[in-house]
C-alpha cells in the first residue's frame, strides 16, 4: 500500500508540474557530428531557458533522418519539431495538411523584414502561409584546405580549384590524398552541383536546375562540369572515408589536401582547435565565381492536438531567429544566420566571407528549392555511381545526367 | 551339416590363429585424418576470426589499435572501451552509449516474444486439433504471407498501425514482431501438436473439457520443449531485427541493433574501433548467449523453424 | 434434437484463430494487394490514388541503379546459393565422418547464425578494411603488393558481402544438412559398404538423393533470405562504393523513405514479389501439388 | 574346413561398454543359424562385426577360412538384408540389384545375368523397371534379398528382415526364405527376436544375452533342454512354470507334493540334493485324458479360462506359484472347477537356483 501510495503522489506531482509550464518537446534532427551536436546544443539550452524540456532526438544520416521523420508524421505520432532542409521535401507534408501553419507567429516576430535573403522565408511558404521557421544558411560552394598538408608537399596554398588540381600530383607524391570525399552520393552530387555553380556561368546552373533544360544540360559548359568532377573523381581516387566528417578530419590531420564541402565543415574545424587563415583556408566559389547557395536548415512543425504541445511548439519557433540565439547556433554551426541585422563580428574569416557576399547579394537558389528529392536522389545515385567507378567516362554520366533532368519535375 | 544335437561349449577359449586380430591397426596421423581435421581446422579458424578480432580490439587502448594488427592480443588489456561502448558512446547529444538501445531491445523483445508465442501456440492448436472450416485456407495464407518480402508490407503496416493509433510505439512494433513471426510460430506449433497422441485431445474431449480446458491442462504441459524453441527462435529473430526497428520505431525506442549501426557510423573526429567492437560484442551477446547456453535446443530450435512450408 | 448452427461449431477455435485470421487476410493479403494497387499511382512522400498506369514499372527498369540491384541479388544470390549449399554440405560431410570434438566444431561454425546481420556486416566491414585488416596484416609479413580490398572495388565489392554472407549463413545449412545425413536410415550405408561402393559414390548417387526434401527446405529458406539481404548492405558498405552493392530491398527502402517517392518503392517492392512467387509457387506445387495436405 | 564362419574370442566395446565378450562361434557350411535374443542382447552387433560394418575391439573372424578380420566388408563374400530393406530410394529394382556390381565393374552381360537370375528365384522379375516407393513391403525385402543374391557369396546376413512387415506376410515370407535356403544351400546367418521364427527356419539357435552366448544347439534341443533359467523363460509361448522346492534323495519336492525325478537326465552330477527350481512347459503339464502316462498328480482349481480355439490355457496356482496348463481345445472348463494335472519328470527341466544353470 505505501508503495502504491508514494507512486501516486509521485506521478500527481509529474502531472501537475508539465501541465503548469514545462513541456516535454521531442525534437528531432540530423545534427549529429561534433560541430552540429554543440551547435544544437545552443538551441536547447535557449529552449530549456524558457521553462520547457527539449528532448533531442538525433538521427545519424540526413536521409536516414527524414525517412524516420515522415514516417512518423504521416503515421500519426509526430514529434514536435523537427529539422528539415527547407525547400521542396516538406511540400507534400504540407499539401496533406500534415504540418503546421506557423504564419502568425512570424507575423507576430516580423521575420518577413528580418529574414535575410528573403529567399529563405519563400521557401518556407507555401500559398502565402509560412510553416517553417528558417535557422540559418548553409553553403555548398567551399573548398577547404589544409595549410599543414600543402607545406608538407612544399606548395604554396592554391587560391582557386586549377591551382588546386594543378597541385595534386605533387600532394599524392608527398603520400596525401589530394581531395577528401566521402563515399556517399550526397556528398559526391554536392561537390559537382558547386562545380557546376561556379566553374560554369552562373546561367547554366539555373537553366539546368531551374528550368529543367535537357539541351543545357548536355551540353558544352555541362561537359566541361563533368570534366572537372572527373578529374575530382582522380584526385579523390584513394578516399575512403564514408562521412563527410571523416573526410574533413582528414584535412585537418593533413591527410588530405582539400575537400569540397559546404559550410558546416567549419564547425569541424572548430571543434578541432583549427584557426581559419593559419591552419586552414576557405575558398568560396572554389575560388573561381565567388558564389553562394543559400539552402539551410529550417524547423517545421507537425499538426498536433494537445495544446501545451502547440503552445511549446509556438515558443521554439520564436525563439529560433532571436538574434542571440541565431548568433550562438551559427557560430557553432558555421552556418550563416538568417537575419542580417546582428552582430556576428565574433565570427571568423571564413563566415566573414560569407556573410560578405551574403550582404553583396552573390547568392543562388539551392537545388532543394529547385528539384524534388526523388531528382536529387536519382542524381545522388548517378555521382555515387560515377565517383566509384573510374571506367565510368564523364561522357556517359552526362547522358545520364540529361535523361534524370529530362523527367524532373 | 553337423550334428546339431550337440550343443557347443559356449565358454571356452577357442584357440586363435595367426593373421589379423582385433582393430586394424591405423596410424593417428593418417593421410585421411590429417586432410579432415587440418580442413577442419581451417574452417574453425575463418569463423572463429572475426570474434577473436571483435574480442582482441575491444580490449585495447586506441593507441595500441592504431599501430598494432588487428590479430595481436592486446598488450595491454583494458576495458574502457566497454563501459564507454555501453554507457558513453554518443549519437547525436544523446551520450548514453548501447545501454538505452540494449534495455529498449529487452523492452521489445520481452512482450514481443511472450504475445507472438502465446498467439502461434493457440493458432497452432486450433489448427492441428480442432480444424474446423476455412482452417487450411487461413493456414495456407499464413504461410505464403511468409514468403512475402517485408519491402511489400513495410507500408500497409506503417498504416495499419496508424489507424491503430500505435505507430512508433514499442507496443506497435511488438505487434509487428508477433505479426511476422506468426507464419513460422504457427506453423511450430501446429506440426508439434498434430505430432502429438490424439487419443490423448479425444479423451480430454470425452471428460469434458473444452477447448481452453484441453489447451491449457492438456496440451501445454506437454509442450514445454517446443515453447523453448520457439522461445529461442524468437528471442534471437527479434533481437537481431534491424529493419523493423528502423522503419517502425522512433530514436527514443531504437532497439539495440539500430543503435549500434548508429553509433559505429556516427563519428566525432577519430573512430575509435575499440568501442566500436565492444559495441558490437555487447550487441551479439544475448543471441550469443543463448546460443551457446541452449546449444541443442537452438539447433533444434533453427531446424525446426526451418522445416516451414 | 436441432443440429447446432454451423457457425457456432467450434466456436472457441475460431474465436482463438481471430489473430491469425485477422494477420492472414488483413495485413498479407490486403498489404500485398495495397502495395500492388498503389504501384500503379504516383504517390509521392504519402500515397494518393493517382493513376499512372505502368509509369513505375517503366521508369525502375530504366534506372541503372535499380539494375545494379537486380544484378547485384542475381549476383549474390546464385553465388550465396551455390557456395553455402557446396559448404554446407562439405561442412556437415565432414563433421559427420565421426570427428572428435564434434560439438566444438559445430558449435563454432554455428555461432554466427546467432549475430544479426548488422553485426556480421559492421565486424566484416573491419576485417576486409584495407587499412587495418587482412590486406594490412599480409602486407605487414612482408608481402607488400598484395592487395585484398573488395569493399573498396566496385567490380567486386559483393563478394565482399558474400564473404560475410557466407559466413554468417552456412552454419545454418550446415546443421540442416547434418541433420538430414543424421536422418538417413544407418543400414542404406551399410548395404553401401557391403555392395563395396566407396564413400564418395554413396555420398553422390545414394545420399544426395536421399536428402532431396532437407535440400528444397534449404533451398526455400536460402532464397528467402537472399531476397530478404538488406541490414547486411546498410551495415557491411551501405550500397557503396558507389552504387556497387546496392540491392532491391535497399532500393525499396531508399525509394519509400529517402527519395519520397513511395511509387517508386511500391513499383520496386511488387518487382520482388513476383520474383519470390516464381521460386515459392513451383516449389509449393512440387510440394504440396500431389498430396493433398494443409 | 567345414566351417563357413568362425568367430573367435572376439570382444567388442564401445567406450567402456561391453557389447561382445570372449565371443567364440562356429557356423558350419551351409547351416542356417539364428542368433535369438532380446533387444540389446548384441545379436546384431555380432552380426555387423561378421559383416565387418562394425570393428571389433579384439579377437579374429574368419570367413571361408580366410582371416577376414581386417577386411573391407564388400571383401568378406558375404551378402546382408537389413529390416529396413535399406533400398537404394532413387534407383529401380534392377538399380538396386545391378549397383553394387556395376560399381565392381563387372562386364555388363555377366551383370544382367546374375540381376535375372536373382528375379528368378525370387520371382520380381515384373517389378525390375519400378522404384522402391512402388513396392510393398514384401516386395521390398524381396529386392533386398536379390541385391545380397547377385553378389554371389557363400554366406548371407540377414539383420531382422521380417520385422517390419504384417504377421501374414511374415509368415509367407519365412516360408520363403526356408525355401531359398534349401535351394541354394549357402551359409545363412539371421538375426530376429522373434522365437518363431528362430525356431522354424534354424538348424542351430544361439540365444544371446548380454552379449554372451547362453545355448547354442538346435531348436528341439533348445526347447526340450534349456541350459539354464534365462534360455528356458525365452523360449515357449506361454513361458515355463517354475516351481521352486527341494531336491531330496532324488526327488523334488514341492511344498507336499513329492515328485520323483525317475527319469530325469541330469546335466551334471547334482544328485546331492538341495534348493532347485522345476521348470514345466504348460503343454507338458497333463490334464485329461492324458493323465494316464504322469507320474504325478495332483488337482487344482482353475481361477482364469483363455479359450484359443486349438488349445485351453487355464490359469491356477501351484505350491503357492502362478501356473498356466495347456489344455484341449474342446476342455470344457470354468473358472472355480477343479482339474486334476500330471507331470512327467522327464519332460520337465531342472535348475540351480543360484548358478542358473540346468541341473
Amino acid at each position: 500500500m505505501k508503495t502504491i501510495y508514494k507512486l501516486l503522489v509521485v506521478v500527481t506531482l509529474i502531472c501537475a508540474v508539465t501541465a503548469a509550464f514545462a513541456e516535454d518537446l521531442e525534437v528531432m534532427h540530423w545534427w549529429t557530428s561534433g560541430g552540429e551536436a554543440a551547435a544544437v546544443a545552443e538551441f536547447a539550452k535557449a529552449f530549456d531557458a524558457t521553462g520547457n524540456h527539449w528532448v533531442d532526438a538525433a538521427i545519424v544520416g540526413g536521409e536516414a533522418a527524414r525517412a524516420v521523420m515522415v514516417s512518423r508524421i504521416t503515421g500519426g505520432d509526430p514529434m514536435g519539431a523537427f529539422q528539415f532542409n527547407h525547400g521542396r521535401q516538406a511540400e507534400e507534408l504540407i499539401q496533406a495538411g500534415l504540418l503546421r501553419d506557423i504564419t502568425d507567429i512570424a507575423e507576430a516576430q516580423g521575420w518577413k523584414d528580418i529574414v535575410n535573403p528573403p529567399t529563405l522565408l519563400d521557401a518556407c511558404t507555401v500559398d502565402g502561409r509560412i510553416y517553417c521557421a528558417p535557422v540559418n544558411i548553409h553553403s555548398w560552394q567551399w573548398l577547404w584546405l589544409s595549410h599543414k598538408a600543402f607545406e608538407d608537399a612544399g606548395l604554396p596554398v592554391p587560391t582557386n580549384w586549377d591551382e588546386f588540381v594543378a597541385a595534386a600530383p605533387a600532394l599524392e607524391a608527398a603520400g596525401k590524398l589530394p581531395l577528401a570525399m566521402g563515399q556517399q552520393g550526397w556528398q559526391q552530387s554536392g561537390a559537382f552541383n558547386v562545380m557546376m555553380a561556379t566553374l560554369v556561368p552562373q546561367e547554366i546552373y539555373l537553366a539546368v536546375y531551374k528550368d529543367k533544360n535537357p539541351e543545357v544540360a548536355g551540353g558544352e559548359e555541362v561537359a566541361k562540369v563533368f570534366k572537372a568532377a572527373a578529374d575530382a573523381r582522380a584526385m579523390s581516387a584513394k578516399s575512403t572515408v564514408q562521412n563527410w566528417n571523416d573526410a574533413t578530419n582528414l584535412v585537418i590531420t593533413a591527410q588530405a589536401g582539400g575537400q569540397i564541402m559546404g559550410d558546416w565543415a567549419q564547425g569541424e574545424f572548430a571543434v578541432a582547435g583549427q584557426v581559419a587563415g593559419t591552419d586552414y583556408s576557405c575558398l568560396p566559389g572554389l575560388g573561381v565565381t565567388e558564389m553562394l547557395d543559400t539552402g539551410g536548415d529550417a524547423f517545421y512543425f507537425p499538426v498536433l492536438k494537445d495544446e501545451a504541445q502547440i503552445a511549446a511548439q509556438g515558443e521554439l519557433a520564436a525563439l529560433l531567429l532571436k538574434p542571440e540565439v541565431q548568433v550562438a547556433f551559427n557560430l557553432k554551426k558555421g552556418s550563416l544566420p538568417v537575419r542580417g541585422d546582428i552582430d556576428m563580428s565574433t565570427a571568423n574569416a571564413c563566415m566573414q566571407k560569407g556573410l560578405a557576399l551574403l550582404a553583396e547579394g552573390k547568392i543562388l537558389p539551392s537545388t532543394g528549392q529547385l528539384i524534388t528529392p526523388d531528382t536529387s536522389n536519382q542524381i545522388n545515385t548517378l555521382f555515387a555511381e560515377f565517383f566509384a567507378d573510374p571506367s565510368m567516362t564523364p561522357e556517359d554520366a552526362q547522358k545520364q545526367f540529361v535523361s534524370i533532368i529530362e523527367t524532373a519535375e | 551339416m553337423a550334428d546339431t544335437a550337440v550343443s557347443t561349449n559356449v565358454s571356452s577359449t577357442a584357440s586363435l590363429r595367426d593373421g589379423p586380430r582385433g582393430p586394424k591397426p591405423r596410424r593417428t596421423f593418417s593421410r585421411r585424418n590429417i586432410l579432415l581435421y587440418g580442413t577442419l581446422f581451417v574452417i574453425a579458424v575463418y569463423y572463429a576470426i572475426p570474434l577473436y578480432v571483435m574480442i582482441v580490439t575491444s580490449l585495447k587502448g586506441m593507441p595500441e589499435v592504431r599501430m598494432g594488427n588487428i590479430f595481436s592480443p592486446p598488450l595491454e588489456i583494458t576495458f574502457a572501451p566497454w563501459v564507454k561502448a555501453w554507457s558513453q558512446a554518443c549519437t547525436g547529444l544523446t551520450c548514453k552509449g548501447l545501454s538505452i538501445g540494449f534495455w529498449n531491445s529487452v523492452r521489445i523483445t520481452v512482450p514481443s516474444v511472450i504475445i507472438s508465442t502465446i498467439i502461434a501456440s493457440v493458432n497452432g492448436y486450433a489448427l492441428a486439433n480442432w480444424r474446423f472450416k476455412g482452417a487450411n485456407v487461413f493456414f495456407t495464407i499464413l504461410i505464403f504471407g511468409s514468403f512475402i518480402p517485408y519491402q511489400v508490407l513495410l507500408y500497409p503496416v506503417v498504416i495499419l498501425l496508424r489507424e491503430i493509433g500505435l505507430y512508433g510505439k514499442l507496443a506497435g512494433l511488438v505487434i509487428v514482431h508477433t505479426i511476422f513471426g506468426m507464419p513460422i510460430l504457427t506453423l511450430l506449433f501446429r506440426n508439434y501438436f498434430s505430432s502429438l497422441p490424439e487419443e490423448l485431445f479425444k479423451a480430454a474431449r470425452v471428460d469434458g473439457a473444452g477447448f481452453w480446458g484441453i489447451f491449457l491442462r492438456v496440451m501445454l504441459p506437454m509442450s514445454i520443449p517446443i515453447f523453448a524453441v520457439a522461445i529461442i527462435l524468437q528471442v534471437t529473430g527479434i533481437w537481431n531485427d534491424f529493419l523493423f526497428g528502423v522503419v517502425y520505431t522512433g530514436p527514443e525506442s531504437y532497439p539495440m541493433t539500430v543503435a549500434l549501426n548508429n553509433i559505429v557510423n556516427s563519428t566525432q573526429g577519430v573512430v575509435e574501433y575499440n568501442v566500436n567492437m565492444a559495441a558490437t560484442i555487447i550487441t551479439g551477446l544475448v543471441p550469443l548467449t543463448i546460443y551457446f547456453v541452449s546449444g541443442k535446443l537452438f539447433v533444434r530450435g533453427i531446424a525446426a523453424g526451418a522445416v516451414k512450408g | 434434437m436441432k443440429r447446432p448452427n454451423q457457425l457456432f461449431r467450434n466456436l472457441s477455435a475460431k474465436i482463438a484463430a481471430i489473430p491469425m485470421i485477422v494477420t492472414g487476410l488483413f495485413v498479407f493479403v490486403g498489404g500485398t494487394v495495397w502495395t500492388v494497387v498503389y504501384s500503379f499511382t504516383k504517390s509521392g512522400l504519402l500515397p494518393r490514388l493517382k493513376w499512372v498506369g505502368l509509369d513505375q514499372y517503366e521508369r525502375l527498369w530504366s534506372t541503372k541503379r535499380w539494375l545494379v540491384s537486380i544484378e547485384n541479388l542475381a549476383i549474390y544470390g546464385i553465388s550465396m546459393l551455390v557456395l553455402v549449399f557446396v559448404i554446407g554440405f562439405i561442412l556437415a560431410t565432414l563433421i559427420d565422418q565421426k570427428v572428435r570434438f564434434e560439438n566444438a566444431f559445430r558449435t563454432i561454425i554455428l555461432y554466427p547464425f546467432a549475430l544479426s546481420f548488422v553485426v556480421t556486416g559492421l565486424v566484416w566491414q573491419w576485417i576486409l578494411n584495407p587499412e587495418f585488416g587482412i590486406q594490412s596484416i599480409v602486407r605487414d609479413l612482408g608481402w607488400k603488393s598484395f592487395t585484398f580490398d573488395p569493399l573498396y572495388t566496385p567490380e567486386i565489392a559483393i563478394y565482399g558481402v558474400l564473404i560475410a554472407g557466407l559466413w554468417q549463413g552456412s552454419g545454418l545449412v550446415m546443421v540442416l544438412m547434418l541433420a538430414g545425413l543424421r536422418g538417413i536410415d544407418q543400414d542404406i550405408w551399410k548395404a553401401a559398404r557391403v555392395d563395396g561402393i566407396p564413400a564418395w559414390k554413396t555420398y553422390l548417387f545414394i545420399v544426395i538423393p536421399m536428402m532431396r526434401p532437407v535440400f528444397i527446405t534449404t533451398l526455400v529458406l536460402v532464397v528467402s533470405g537472399i531476397v530478404k539481404l538488406y541490414d547486411l548492405i546498410v551495415a557491411q558498405t551501405g550500397g557503396g562504393p558507389g552504387i556497387a552493392t546496392e540491392v532491391p530491398a535497399k532500393y525499396v527502402y531508399d525509394m519509400m523513405f529517402a527519395a519520397s517517392n513511395l511509387g517508386q518503392g511500391f513499383a520496386a517492392s511488387t518487382m520482388m514479389l513476383v520474383t519470390v512467387a516464381l521460386i515459392v509457387i513451383p516449389w509449393a506445387m512440387l510440394e504440396f501439388g500431389g498430396k493433398k495436405n494443409g | 574346413m567345414n566351417y563357413a564362419v568362425e568367430i573367435k574370442d572376439l570382444d567388442l566395446y564401445f567406450g567402456n561398454v561391453k557389447v561382445l565378450q570372449q565371443l567364440n562361434l562356429d557356423i558350419y557350411k551351409g547351416e542356417f543359424l539364428v542368433l535369438l535374443g532380446s533387444s540389446g542382447c548384441g545379436k546384431s552387433t555380432l552380426l555387423n562385426c561378421i559383416a565387418g560394418l562394425l570393428e571389433v575391439t579384439d579377437g579374429q573372424i574368419f570367413i571361408g577360412g580366410n582371416n577376414v578380420t581386417w577386411a573391407q566388408p564388400s571383401e568378406r563374400g558375404i551378402g546382408m538384408v537389413f529390416q529396413s530393406y535399406a533400398l537404394y530410394p532413387q534407383m529401380t529394382v534392377e538399380g538396386n540389384l545391378s549397383f553394387g556390381l556395376r560399381n565392381a565393374r563387372m562386364p555388363r552381360d555377366e551383370i544382367s545375368k546374375r540381376v535375372s537370375r536373382a528375379a528368378g528365384i525370387l520371382q520380381i522379375e515384373p517389378l525390375l523397371k519400378r522404384k522402391p516407393a512402388a513396392l510393398s513391403g514384401g516386395q521390398r525385402q524381396r529386392v533386398a534379398i536379390g541385391r545380397a543374391l547377385v553378389r554371389d557369396v557363400d554366406v548371407f546376413l540377414f539383420d531382422e528382415p521380417l520385422s517390419n512387415l504384417d504377421a501374414k506376410l511374415r509368415a509367407d515370407l519365412r516360408v520363403e526364405i526356408k525355401k531359398l535356403h534349401e535351394q541354394l544351400d549357402n551359409t545363412m546367418i539371421y538375426v530376429t527376436h522373434d522365437q518363431i521364427e528362430a525356431m522354424t527356419l534354424a538348424d542351430r539357435i544361439a540365444i544371446m544375452k548380454e552379449g554372451k552366448i547362453m545355448q547354442l544347439a538346435s531348436p528341439n534341443e533348445i526347447y526340450n533342454r534349456p541350459r539354464n533359467l534365462y534360455v528356458a523363460d525365452f523360449i515357449g509361448s506361454p513361458s515355463m512354470n517354475f516351481l521352486h522346492g527341494e531336491i531330496k534323495d532324488g526327488n523334488f519336492l514341492l511344498d507336499g507334493i513329492t515328485i520323483p525325478l525317475k527319469g530325469y537326465e541330469f546335466a551334471a552330477d547334482s544328485s546331492q540334493g538341495g534348493k532347485a527350481i522345476l521348470g514345466l512347459r504348460p503343454e507338458h503339464i497333463l490334464t485329461g485324458d492324458n493323465l494316464a502316462s504322469a507320474t504325478v498328480r495332483t488337482t487344482v482349481t482353475v481361477e482364469l479360462v483363455e479359450p484359443m480355439g486349438s488349445d485351453t490355457l487355464i490359469y491356477s496356482t501351484l505350491a503357492g506359484t502362478f501356473i498356466h496348463v495347456r489344455m484341449d481345445g474342446q476342455a470344457r472348463v470354468s473358472p472355480g472347477d477343479k482339474v486334476e494335472i500330471g507331470f512327467q519328470p522327464e519332460r520337465a527341466s531342472l535348475f540351480d537356483p543360484e548358478t542358473e544353470d540346468r541341473l
